[in-house]
């Protein structure tokens, strides 16, 4: 298995490792770092000199050792590195922890305030959340592709009316606005839970919004 | 270095015998193991003295240490004067108590733990012994998306209202969900164009229920001066326009 | 090279992998990830169904593969993992001249008496060691991802629950706590032939107190 090297140029150096020896440990190095090496940095693994040209040749050797495996040895600007060949990549992808990413409580109050009172400009978002709506807001359900701007109401400043898409509706698996929990159904939620404050919701406009 | 032989450290070498226990029950079992001292031998009155002395040394930096030195010397000066006196034997009495246990006890526990530590640091260990391997992968992972369900939008919406019947003056009202959704349908419909005929914002396929909300719809885009709508003679053609900025 | 896969429990699937290319991707898949996979993690890699059977063998006839290589696969805590060998660590070393650390006996023992206490309070820890515990200490653990706190006694003060983690198993290279090494008994610090005698205390000089 593994065959004395010959000593082209350590000396009789006393730890003489065998050619084997030398890519088991030129493979550890290179499998533990994610940086490519330059040769100069992988002959600083072996206390005795070896020349630049034999890992050169041990390393062309571990290449085609590895050839037509899921992982590859490769030379780039820097140095040596392995690396998952591209036909990995698909299968690879699917383990990339899918980080569970949330939406701040701005971004679902506002998407709600959309959804369920479209069409409406940014100060009827405002007026009703009783805070500032930040752009970033907007920018990200508009990115998502789940609101647009689907006019501007005619008033001063002629801000842009927002509403919910089809794609919001197809990724909530809703074929309709309909389908989102009807606002009866919460408004009993919320008696439920403040019943003794004589509030109804149905309130002849007694507060005109803006 | 200098391990102490017996029980007195000089005091030049405090601060390597400091560096070399961890503490006093450190230290005790290291006279009782490595001198074969039995805790019954240990000539208490001159251990005291001698961590008095320790303790008097440390007090100035190590005032923490010394404490906890000090409390040992306390413990032991306990332990001597209670093996002095003689026992009263009571009838109650069920077993003879030695005072030494509780220590003997704590010692004991603490050298296992001392034994079960040095087992552990022999143990290979990632990054002192072996290498984690880690190829590189290129990261052309897409960022995903948050997701949310029906439950996170009913529960922004409660919020809302229920922040709503605190600040009164921000009144939610309600109101047909549909009308507000075909209002939304009538602005996409009208955008981008000069003027709609009136009936073009009708879907021909519409059920009766659906004209009735695109009808109320209009109405309501209407009173809110987001469209207009005009008709130039009775009967003739109505337009709708969106009095967007355009 | 690639027998095709005998269809153990994928009917029929459009893209019916060779188990040599099953390996591939397990192979790859390993040797890029950093944490231990488990094979629960390692069946997402496929499309197919693959049983948590099928993959223990193949991963087993992977690990015999790798024998005698500088690199070995390995299951902890946390799953399979591909590491280097002991026998690489001085070559390894070499390349990053930062000696790594090694812990204080403060760290150590504190380690000792969490992982064999546990949970346990910073108070039951200086109670063990008769000697204040530092919160440096505690720092170095909780940043390794060695120990964290689980939970609260309920006394005053609510102290931390101290326990040690899977990610501790896992860099020391153990499967669950049971392969620590075993706890020695101690030798007993009283001769028991001693213990009936009578204020057995033969100090020769009468205790001069101070």
């Amino acid at each position: 298995m593994s065959a004395p090297l010959t000593p082209l140029d350590q000396p009789g150096t006393s730890d003489s490792l065998s050619t084997e020896k030398i890519k088991q440990i030129l493979e550890a190095a290179l499998l533990t770092t994610q940086e490519p090496l330059p040769i100069a940095e992988l002959r600083k693994l072996f206390n005795q000199e070896l020349s630049a040209a034999l890992l050169s040749n041990l390393l062309e050797e571990m290449r085609a050792q590895w050839r037509h495996r899921g992982v590859e040895l490769v030379t780039v600007a820097s140095g040596w590195r392995f690396q998952t060949t591209a036909e990995m990549q698909p299968y690879l992808d699917r383990l990339t922890p899918q980080k569970n990413p949330r939406y701040s409580r701005a971004v679902l109050e506002t998407l709600a305030i959309i959804a369920y009172r479209q069409p409406v400009t940014r100060g009827d978002i405002e007026e009703i959340r009783g805070v500032g709506v930040s752009s970033s807001v907007l920018k990200t359900l508009t990115a998502r592709g789940w609101i647009d701007a689907v006019g501007h109401r005619n008033v001063p400043g002629k801000p842009a009316l927002f509403a919910t898409t089809q794609h919001f509706l197809d990724d909530l698996n809703l074929r309709s606005l309909e389908e989102l929990p009807p606002l009866e159904e919460m408004r009993s939620l919320i008696d439920a839970s403040e019943r003794n404050q004589d509030l109804p919701l149905e309130e002849p406009e007694e507060a005109p919004n803006r | 270095m200098e391990i102490p032989q017996d029980l007195y450290i000089p005091p030049d070498a405090l601060e390597v015998f400091l560096d070399t226990f961890q503490g006093p029950l450190d230290l005790l079992l290291y006279l009782i193991r490595k001198h074969n001292l039995e805790i019954l031998d240990i000539p208490m009155a001159e251990l005291t003295k001698q961590y008095m002395a320790y303790v008097a040394m440390m007090r100035v930096d190590q005032l923490e240490l010394a404490a906890e030195y000090l409390l040992m010397t306390a413990l032991l000066i306990e332990i001597k004067s209670r093996m002095l006196l003689p026992s009263p034997k009571t009838e109650t009495q069920e077993e003879e108590h030695d005072p030494r246990a509780e220590l003997v006890r704590r010692l004991l526990e603490y050298e296992q733990m001392k034994k079960a530590a040095m087992r552990l640091n022999e143990l290979p260990q990632a990054e002192r012994d072996f290498a984690v391997i880690q190829v590189w992968m290129e990261q052309t992972v897409a960022q995903s998306l948050p997701n949310i369900n029906l439950d996170d939008l009913r529960h922004a919406w409660v919020t809302i209202l229920a922040r709503a019947k605190i600040n009164r003056h921000h009144q939610v009202k309600r109101e047909t969900l549909s009308v507000r959704a075909y209002m939304s349908q009538v602005l996409r419909d009208l955008r981008g164009q000069e003027q709609v005929e009136f009936y073009d914002l009708f879907s021909p396929m519409a059920t009766v229920a659906e004209v009735v909300v695109t009808f109320l719809a209009i109405l309501e885009l209407a009173k809110e001066l987001l469209i207009e709508i005009s008709q130039s003679q009775a009967f003739g053609m109505i337009y709708v326009r969106s009095l967007n900025a355009a």
